[in-house]
């Protein structure tokens, strides 16, 4: 049960509760929340198949780890670069409703 | 064990290495300095940014001792031609994004030294995504390059419609990026624990069901920076609503560094028949939507978005072929366009910057008379177009030519075909804006504010450059050939 | 004939086909107020050229039926692009006509173009360099480049000198236009792929030594080069933007196009499509020669019933080069040689005729007949100059219009007599409008007081008027120079086509 | 002396650009000297090359330069010939033209126009002298087509009418269809014969060559070479000398000054049908079936013309009518083999239908350009001289021996009559009945002609009482040299059973009749003689009738014509003749104006509808439309766009998944 | 830890995290979703334990739950949106086409897994703590940290340029602009004024 298939189901499920989350919410906050929760999403998976990748790794033992740490550092740029503009957004129009955002089209 | 870091890594990481620097530089200098002068033009900065950028530009001819052989950074990046020339074109779009901007934003009221700093590390990090081999400083380079972008695409936060555009492409881009990443993750464990390009490519995974998606995965990640559709929703609003500066910068050097990027990523993992039937389709899809759409557009930022979109396309179709196992050669003409395309797309949104100086015109209709009143401006615009709708005498004619030329020789008659009737339609909107400039009365009321020295400076260099690679194309043919050599080894 | 000139030893070609770019560039640097020095200097810069083509001809070797004159340098290498000029039978009477008649465009516009001179001189000249480049360039790619490139000052000088309509008929030029010469470009490369070359000497010699293409694919290239220069032509049913071009170019801009532009069409056929691809040619023959002489009865029923004067005669052009085409395709070298001079007389006839349309544009401001009638009383001259201009164009005996039509409905006629008797219809039915126009413009009762004080030709309208005269005559009555001048290539050009 | 013919028509060419180009500048008189000076120049030559022939019987030769020249293909010269009946020609067309020339020194004096009339009247010389010069059909051929368009610039020389230039225009456009048909006869002969000189096509032995050679004709079915060449040039011949069917513009065509249609559609132009049928004499002989015909158009012709002109009450009209029904006995005589008496008739025809035509204009110039006879009467009095050339003419037309037309005409009926009767040709027996006819109807008309004109009560306009003058000057002299001409000028050729030698017809070398040189041999001299005078008298009989009943209906009381005129048929007869059998509407409904109708139609369904609006602007629209559709795809909510992106994602995966599933199933 | 215990902690932790996962998609309250979302980052780094990435759990707690996590609910404080400020949520026709979405990526990932040879192979091996058995200074911060700055140097130079752009990005754009006191004229120019206001 504890094995790799099962860890990747996980990690795609987290994934795909993360894009119905992105898909189907208007609120920004939680938008950007389910954006993280893609990301960990996949992070499962980096570590899952860097830990049964460990000895035999060309990427060094700990490839999927560091890639993750990477994530990780990604993901906190992201999350701060999206809540400011999500503050610019509040502070001028007062909303966070994702379907405000709609004047340009065509 | 200790750390040793060679000199060919250093010659490799110059280039970025004094872009970062220059960003820093800029941001410094412009302490203490920024809540006063919105209004200056802030000529040190971008005159700081101009001698970063011709240093780093200098600094891709410093030929490190190792050549270009070997991996550096443990496998994280090379320094080949192919790089270097990616890492040229961003630089050289750079240059000239910088020229512009200090005056476009001045006009505007906005800072600018936030802006040059994230141009310059934006740049560094797009020299790096050129020169990148592994999927960790891909993603890395392509995380930051991004992030650079949504904010340069936001930076007037005063105006919904760049916040809007902005945020769009924020949660679009996140998105993606979740994508990308999953991609990524699946080729490392099919692959057995490989990130660097050439692990990958050895190993033995390429067979692999998991590993197939993760490519499709990641090729969907990059479609989303070129553009293509049907990942392509963000671009017409961002580049709607984004500084004109930001759009020209990111309609040339995103798409190159991205390019050029998933280019190398394709050559060296291969992806297969399947892989190339789906970028087919992509291509086309994207080809025809893209100048179909482009066609009603009123404003002209609006149908360069589409244009890009578009180009996206055609610039898909050496990928196919390369991918297709014919002829990785034919992923040539991908630096030879990018060049054509960016000297192409600065002259043109030079002429945009300048007509938006001081207002947020971007109408087809606000370029009436331009011809009388900037005949240098129309001519320039004009020649953009041109090149733009494949016209010859052009560097977008040879681009097109070597495009085309490529999918005829390797079978795929049907995506030169689509792509002539792609470019047919796009001689519809390419020359509506011509019409407009040399065909109609300027209005009374409409006063052009005279153009700065860099925008002008920008238009005409460019300008001309498109010209000249149109009319004496060979050096750089010859380059991109031996570029895409030199990867292939 | 011509005298004997010292043979010199310089690239001719490419000082005529150069030469007004050159001189476009120049007169970049004049200011833009200086109108004077602009058209002067514009037409030194045509007259140059004209000196430069007389050269050619004097180097021109009337015995030799391959190319002449040839240069050839490699240019883009690493595409296989060369910068290789020729002329030969085929093209040298055209380059002449070019550089003959632009120096009467210049003079013409002295008046009628007041508004941003400079450009207007720079896209003539320009257009020129297209122009010419297009008849002498060898190599595919070559003469692709200079075939768009026309196109872009021609569409400048519709839209900005043009009518009220003129953005529309400018954008239903290059459209319609660029249509066609995209699927040449892809038919350009696809041929490049298979015969390895673009150069079109080497080209022949390939196909002709080795089945390269297949009927298949001889057919799909085939009609895509002769789409292009069909709808350059324009060939029936292709024609439709050419009434509303002339109609709005301004008068510079109209005989550009109806005198020299559209040979590119019948050029394109002649030296592209049938020769690279004679077996599709062949084949499409039938279709061909209906379309061509639905076109000649076509459009003359057209211009029979157009009010517009210059509409008029944008349809006698459909059915005058539908002359042309049938030629083309029914080569022997009769037909041929009525085709070259066919092209030459129609660039003569119809480019004199708007001239003289433009020049009563002038002074009136409408084209439609219906605000004329009567003239002839009081613009004696000028009736008697259009009227010869008509006559060369319904082909009376005598004027330059009858020899390319006889050589042209006798050679078909000689072969599939069924084609030469429909074709000749087109003679009956161009005096039919012609004679029509002229009655309702020229003649009868002088209903308008506005046309009572219209002026005479002025000298310089004169000056303009007499060469193309002269040429009428003397063609008419003395082709033998420019018979003997396209003589040995079309005889090699036939039995190649034969073999 | 040398005599170089190029200056036969180079000639007056001069007067046309001297007169065209200086004309308004310097006065009339100037161009009276130039436009009468050098056609009388011209004239000098051609009496001289005339003289040099019978002198020496050498033919002149022009050798000129190349003109359609494609070295071993065709090989048109640019030269001229001069023979019998080209000599004779030339002297007809300088002789008579110079007098026209003359004469319109009076008729034109004080036309704004003066100097552009001269330089057209000499052009048409030039064109014309061409014509008949020409060594090869094609040199023909710019002839044929020049005096066209000199015809069509002088029809329409007052041009402020619009029926004067509808006029020049029809009369351009009907020859253009004739000129078609020509134009298709010398494409057959350069494909057959290889060349189009007048020498080689009238070579025997190339002739005979041909004569088993056939085409096959849609409808026509097989058809042998020379029959279809000779056809093709004479449907050319029927539009130029206005047989049936297009004869329809030359009565228009008398719209144009009074000298001109004497010239040009009396005189000399509308005779070169006659002249190209002369010229090609062996060429024509070698079809017989396709002479048959052309019997019969001439025969029909002459009838149709004669019945129209009885109907006609403008006097040019009249003329006119009578010079369709004289060509058409010129063709019925080429029909029955005449060539010499056709080529006769043309020279006689030259000189009284001239004179008439001068004649007319003598009494429209004096009435003020009044042309109805309707309005005249009684004009003896005031214009005797030109009533005495005017029944000269007349009387010559009608066939009065000896006068000029007595001569020409006896000898075509006689022609018909020995094709017909000796050698039992059924259809020359009916066209000679039809001919024979038409001599009793042509004296009848002519008549009525001068008796409205000239006889009994002045019917003449008050406005004009007192001002009808006899023109004096040019206009007489003219009238009076045309008199003589008509006179003697029968005695040209007077046949030998009345003690002449026929010397017209061995000059020329033109055969008499089909019998002269075929089946001659079978009859007796004897026999022909008493023929001959047979058919003379009964020509003359025939003449005299018609000239008589004339006279009574028309010039002694009028209880006849009103017997006729007020019944039922005889209204009838009269309205159909006036409206000239209703061909000219017949023309209208079937051809003019089907074919603007089809046109119009065309322009509408064709150009612009389907072609230019479905075709055209339809994809143009289909292509915007789509474009339209795409920009609305583009809502610009971000749900929308992510789940556009979610379902990309989804297919592309999909896609991918399937085609590995493909690939290893295979 | 025995094998059983840890499968019973990945249980107990997969099931953690998926519950909260989809609360935190599901909660209207944005506070509660972010909530969640700490839980499931605790979950989630308890698997990274149970994977032998000890430090990589720490800094998933440290990282998310502890930095970016309170970025969240600091800028969810700022805004304070009240009940009436939350968005109203979509209909469950788009709710259910976003989860027919979402379910259909699931379904189509879990294909390609399925269907994997490389995850066949690998999981054939048994277990994930018993197959491969790895050293037990693996995932440890020296053995971690040395690989990092010898294999994987230049990524981490270039996450400091990557940290440094959101920096100035979030200051850029977070700092209050110039507009903050003429904001009247130009929502009047883009006409935008939000009735809320």
């Amino acid at each position: 049960m504890f094995s790799l298939p099962a860890l990747l189901y996980l990690s795609a499920l987290l994934f795909s509760v993360g894009t119905y989350g992105v898909l189907a919410r208007r609120n920004i906050l939680v938008v950007l929340m389910s954006l993280e929760l893609m990301l960990n999403a996949v992070n499962i998976a980096l570590v899952s198949f860097g830990r049964v990748h460990a000895l035999t790794a060309f990427a060094g033992e700990h490839g999927g780890q560091i890639f993750t740490l990477m994530v990780l550092a990604v993901a906190a740029a992201e999350a701060a670069i999206g809540l400011s503009l999500l503050l610019v957004i509040w502070r001028r129009w007062n909303t966070i409703d994702l379907r405000q955002l709609c004047r340009l089209n065509g | 064990m200790e750390l040793t870091i060679s000199g060919a890594e250093i010659v490799a990481i110059l280039p970025a290495g004094i872009l970062v620097v220059t960003g820093l530089v800029q941001l410094f200098a412009d302490l203490g300095r920024s809540a006063e002068d919105k209004h200056s033009e802030k000529t040190h900065l971008a005159m700081i940014g101009v001698t970063g950028f011709l240093l780093a530009f200098a600094a891709l001819f410093v030929q490190g001792s190792e050549a270009s052989a070997g991996e550096l950074y443990a496998g994280a990046m090379t320094d080949d031609l192919f790089g270097r020339m990616g890492a040229g074109v961003v630089i050289m779009t750079g240059l000239f994004s910088t020229l512009m901007a200090g005056s476009y934003l001045a006009s505007r009221g906005s800072n600018s030294a936030e802006f040059t700093a994230l141009i310059s590390f934006g740049a560094g990090s797009m020299a790096l995504l050129c020169q990148a081999t592994n999927l960790i400083s891909i993603f890395v380079a392509i995380e930051t390059l991004s992030l650079a972008v949504y904010v340069m695409a936001g930076y007037f936060k005063d105006e919904r419609a760049a916040s809007e555009g902005a945020f769009k492409y924020f949660v679009l881009g996140a998105f993606s990026s979740g994508f990308l990443l999953l991609g990524m993750a699946f080729i490392y464990g099919a692959t057995g624990g490989s990130v660097s390009l050439t692990d990958i490519a050895a190993s033995d995974g390429q067979q692999d069901t998991l590993f197939s998606v993760g490519t499709l995965l990641v090729l969907i990640g990059f479609a989303f920076k070129v553009g293509a559709v049907p990942f392509h929703s963000w671009v017409p609003d961002v580049y709607q609503g984004a500084p004109v500066v930001a759009v020209g910068w990111m309609a040339v050097a995103v798409k190159a560094s991205s390019l050029f990027c998933l280019c190398r990523f394709l050559l060296f993992t291969g992806g297969g028949n399947d892989l190339a039937q789906l970028l087919a389709a992509i291509s086309v899809v994207t080809m025809l939507l893209g100048n179909l759409a482009a066609l009603n557009q009123q404003s002209l930022k609006r149908m360069m978005a589409y244009s890009g979109i578009a180009h996206t396309g055609y610039l898909l179709i050496p990928l196919v072929i390369a991918l297709s196992g014919d002829g990785p050669s034919a992923a040539a003409s991908i630096p030879f366009y990018m060049f054509a395309y960016a000297a192409t797309t600065l002259a043109a949104f030079g002429v945009l910057a300048a007509i938006s100086v001081g207002s947020d015109r971007d109408q087809i209709h606000d370029l009436d008379g331009l011809a009388k009143n900037r005949p240098l401006l129309a001519l320039g615009f004009t020649v953009a177009l041109l090149s733009l709708a494949g016209i010859p005498l052009t560097a977008g004619f040879i681009g097109k030519l070597l495009i085309l030329s490529d999918a005829i020789q390797h079978g795929f008659l049907l995506l030169a075909l689509v792509g002539i009737i792609a470019s047919l339609i796009s001689v519809y909107f390419y020359l509506r804006p011509v019409v407009s400039m040399w065909f109609r009365e300027p209005k009374s009321s409409f006063e052009l504010v005279s153009a700065s020295w860099g925008i002008t400076f920008t238009v005409a260099v460019c300008g001309f450059a498109t010209i000249c690679i149109g009319l004496f194309p060979d050096w750089l043919i010859d380059l991109s050939k031996r570029s895409v050599e030199a990867i292939l080894g | 004939m011509i005298p004997e000139l010292p043979s010199f030893n310089l690239p001719v070609l490419t000082l005529v086909t150069l030469t007004p770019a050159i001189g476009a560039l120049l007169l970049s640097l004049v200011d833009r107020n200086n109108k004077a020095l602009l058209r002067q200097g514009s037409l030194m810069i045509s007259c140059l050229t004209l000196l430069f083509s007389l050269l050619m001809v004097a180097n021109f070797d009337n015995s030799v039926g391959t190319m002449q004159l040839e240069e050839s340098h490699s240019w883009i290498e690493s595409l296989g692009i060369n910068y290789h000029l020729g002329v030969d039978g085929i093209s040298i009477l055209l380059v002449l006509l070019t550089c003959f008649s632009m120096p009467l465009v210049f003079l013409s516009t002295w008046k009628a173009i007041d508004d941003r001179v400079k450009e207007f001189h720079i896209a003539l000249l320009l257009l020129q360099t297209g122009m010419i480049g297009a008849f002498v360039s060898l190599d595919l790619i070559l003469f692709y480049l200079f075939y768009e490139a026309m196109l872009i000052p021609m569409y400048l000088i519709i839209g900005i000198w043009g009518g009220r309509e003129r953005v529309y008929a400018a954008l239903k030029f290059f459209i319609y236009t660029m249509v066609g010469s995209l699927m040449m470009f892809l038919a350009i490369l696809y041929l490049y792929q298979h015969a390895g070359t673009f150069d079109l000497p080497l080209l022949l010699e390939r196909l002709r030594t080795t089945h390269l293409l297949d009927a298949n694919q001889q057919f799909w290239l085939f009609s895509a080069f002769t789409l292009s220069f069909a709808i350059k032509v324009p060939l029936f049913p292709f024609h439709t933007w050419l009434p509303d071009a002339h109609v709005q170019a301004p008068t510079a801009g109209s005989v550009v196009l109806a005198g020299v532009l559209l040979k590119m069409g019948t050029y394109g056929l002649l030296r592209f499509s049938i020769p690279l691809f004679h077996d599709a040619a062949f084949n499409l023959q039938p279709l061909m020669c209906w379309l061509a002489v639905i076109g000649i009865i076509f459009g003359a029923c057209m211009a029979l019933v157009q009010n517009d004067i210059k509409k008029l005669i944008a349809y006698s052009s459909v059915s005058h080069l539908g002359f042309v085409v049938l030629a083309c395709f029914i080569p022997n070298v009769e037909t041929i040689t009525g085709a070259i001079l066919q092209m030459v007389n129609h660039g003569l006839s119809t480019g004199m005729l708007f001239l003289m349309i433009g020049i009563i544009y002038e002074r009136r401001h409408t084209r439609e007949l219906a605000d004329y009638g009567g003239l002839a009383k009081v613009i004696p001259l000028f009736t008697i100059f259009f009227l010869i201009a008509v006559l060369s164009s319904i082909g009376l005996p005598g004027l330059n219009g009858f020899i390319g039509e006889f050589l042209i409905l006798y050679g078909v006629f000689k072969v599939f007599p069924l084609w030469g008797v429909l074709a000749s219809t087109g003679v009956v039915l161009g005096a039919l409008y012609m004679l029509n126009m002229v009655k309702k413009f020229l003649f009868g009762p002088l209903v308008h007081a506005e046309n009572r004080n219209v002026a005479d030709l002025s000298p310089r309208e004169i000056l303009y008027l007499l060469p193309f005269v002269v040429m009428m005559v003397w063609i008419g009555l003395y082709p033998a120079p420019l018979i003997n001048m396209v003589k040995p290539t079309l005889s090699l050009y036939v039995e190649m086509l034969k073999s | 002396m040398d005599i170089n013919l190029l200056w036969i028509p180079l000639l007056p060419f001069l007067g046309f650009l001297i007169n065209g180009m200086l004309g308004n500048r310097f006065g009339n008189k100037f161009v009276n000297a130039i436009a009468c000076g050098l056609p009388i120049l011209s004239f000098a030559i051609s009496y001289a090359a005339w003289s040099r022939l019978i002198s020496e019987g050498t033919e002149l030769h022009w050798n000129g330069f190349p003109w359609i020249w494609i070295e071993g293909l065709v090989e048109i010269p640019f030269a001229l010939h001069l023979d019998g009946i080209a000599a004779v020609m030339c002297m007809v067309i300088t002789g008579v033209g110079s007098l026209i020339h003359l004469y319109s020194i009076g008729y034109m004096k004080g036309d704004p126009g003066y100097h552009r009339y001269f330089a057209y009247l000499n052009l048409f010389t030039t064109f014309m002298l061409i014509l008949v010069l020409g060594d090869n059909l094609l040199l023909m051929f710019i002839g044929w087509e020049g005096v066209g368009l000199c015809s069509y610039l002088l029809i329409g020389f007052w041009y402020e009418e619009d029926a004067n230039c509808a006029a020049g225009k029809k009369a351009f456009i009907m020859n253009r269809v004739g000129d078609f048909a020509f134009l298709l006869g010398i494409f057959l002969c350069l494909a057959h014969f290889g060349s189009l000189d007048m020498s080689t096509l009238t070579d025997a032995t190339a002739i005979s060559a041909l004569s088993a050679e056939t085409l096959s004709v849609p409808l026509l079915g097989s058809v042998s070479v020379i029959s279809m060449i000779v056809l093709l040039l004479f449907i050319g011949a029927t539009g130029k000398s206005a047989q049936i069917p297009l004869y329809v513009w030359l009565p228009d065509a008398m719209a144009g000054p009074t000298p001109v249609s004497a010239l040009i559609h009396a005189a000399t132009m509308v005779t070169s049908g006659v002249y190209l049928c002369c010229r090609l004499m062996p060429l024509f002989e070698a079809a017989p079936a396709i002479l048959a015909i052309i019997a019969g158009i001439g025969a029909c012709t002459a009838l149709l013309a004669a019945l129209i002109a009885f109907g006609q009450n403008d006097i040019k009209k009249v003329l006119a009518y009578s010079t369709v029904s004289q060509l058409g006995y010129m063709f019925f005589a080429i029909g029955v083999g005449a060539f010499s008496a056709a080529f006769f008739h043309v020279v006689t025809h030259a000189f009284f239908k001239a004179l008439l035509f001068l004649g007319s204009g003598s009494v429209i110039h004096a009435m003020h350009h009044e042309q109805d006879m309707r309005k005249m009467g009684g004009l003896r009095k005031q214009l005797p001289f030109t009533h005495l050339t005017f029944l000269i003419g007349t009387l010559a037309i009608a066939g009065v021996p000896p006068l000029a037309g007595f001569f020409s005409k006896d000898e075509i009926l006689f022609a018909g009559y020995q094709q017909g009767f000796l050698m039992g040709v059924d259809s020359a027996a009916l066209f000679w009945g039809i001919s024979f006819l038409t001599a009793g109807m042509t004296a009848f008309y002519m008549i009525r002609c001068v008796a409205l004109t000239f006889w009994g009560e002045s019917r003449v306009d008050s406005s004009l009482e007192g001002k009808v003058h006899e023109p004096g000057g040019w206009i007489g002299f003219a009238l009076f040299m045309l008199a003589v001409a008509s006179i003697v000028g029968g005695f040209l050729n007077v046949p030998e059973f009345l003690g002449g030698h026929a010397t017209l017809g061995h000059f020329t070398g033109l055969h008499g009749s089909a019998a002269s040189h075929g089946a001659a041999a079978s009859f007796s001299p004897e026999d022909l003689h008493a023929a001959e005078w047979k058919s003379m008298f009964l020509s003359l009989a025939v003449a005299g009738s018609g000239l008589l009943l004339a006279y009574y209906c028309y010039g002694k009381g009028h209880a006849l014509r009103t017997r006729f005129t007020g019944s039922g048929v005889g209204r009838w007869l009269g309205r159909l003749s006036h409206r000239k059998f209703y061909v000219d509407e017949f023309y209208a409904t079937v051809f003019v104006r089907p074919f603007e109708t089809i046109s119009h139609l065309l322009f509408i369904l064709i150009d612009r509808i389907l072609i230019d609006g479905i075709l055209v602007s339809g994809s143009a629209l289909l292509t915007r439309g789509l474009g339209n559709w795409f920009r609305k795809m583009q809502t610009g909510f971000i749900p929308g766009y992510l789940l556009t992106f979610g379902c990309g994602v989804l297919l592309l995966i999909y896609m991918m998944l399937s085609l590995i599933q493909q690939g290893g199933a295979q | 830890m025995s094998p059983g215990i840890e499968q019973l902690f990945f249980g107990i932790a997969a099931v953690v995290a998926t519950v909260s996962s989809l609360l935190v998609v599901t909660r209207r309250n944005p506070i509660y979703s972010a909530m969640f979302l700490i839980v499931m980052f605790a979950a989630v780094s308890v698997i990274f334990m149970l994977l032998d990435a000890t430090f990589l759990g720490f800094m998933q707690l440290l990282v998310y739950a502890g930095a970016i996590m309170v970025l969240y609910l600091f800028v969810i404080m700022l805004i304070n949106p009240r009940e009436g400020d939350l968005p109203e949520e979509s209909g469950v026709t788009e709710k259910s086409f976003a989860a027919g979405v979402a379910l259909l990526i699931f379904s189509l990932l879990s294909f390609a897994i399925s269907h994997s040879n490389e995850v066949e192979r690998l999981s054939s091996l048994g277990p994930i703590p018993l197959i491969p058995e790895v050293s037990a200074s693996h995932g440890t911060i020296r053995a971690f940290g040395l690989e990092l700055f010898q294999k994987h140097l230049l990524v981490f130079e270039l996450t400091s340029v990557l940290v440094l752009v959101g920096i100035i990005g979030a200051v850029h754009l977070a700092s209050r602009g110039r507009k903050d006191r003429t904001t009247a004229s130009s929502e009047a120019r883009e006409g935008m004024v939000n009735p809320d206001v």
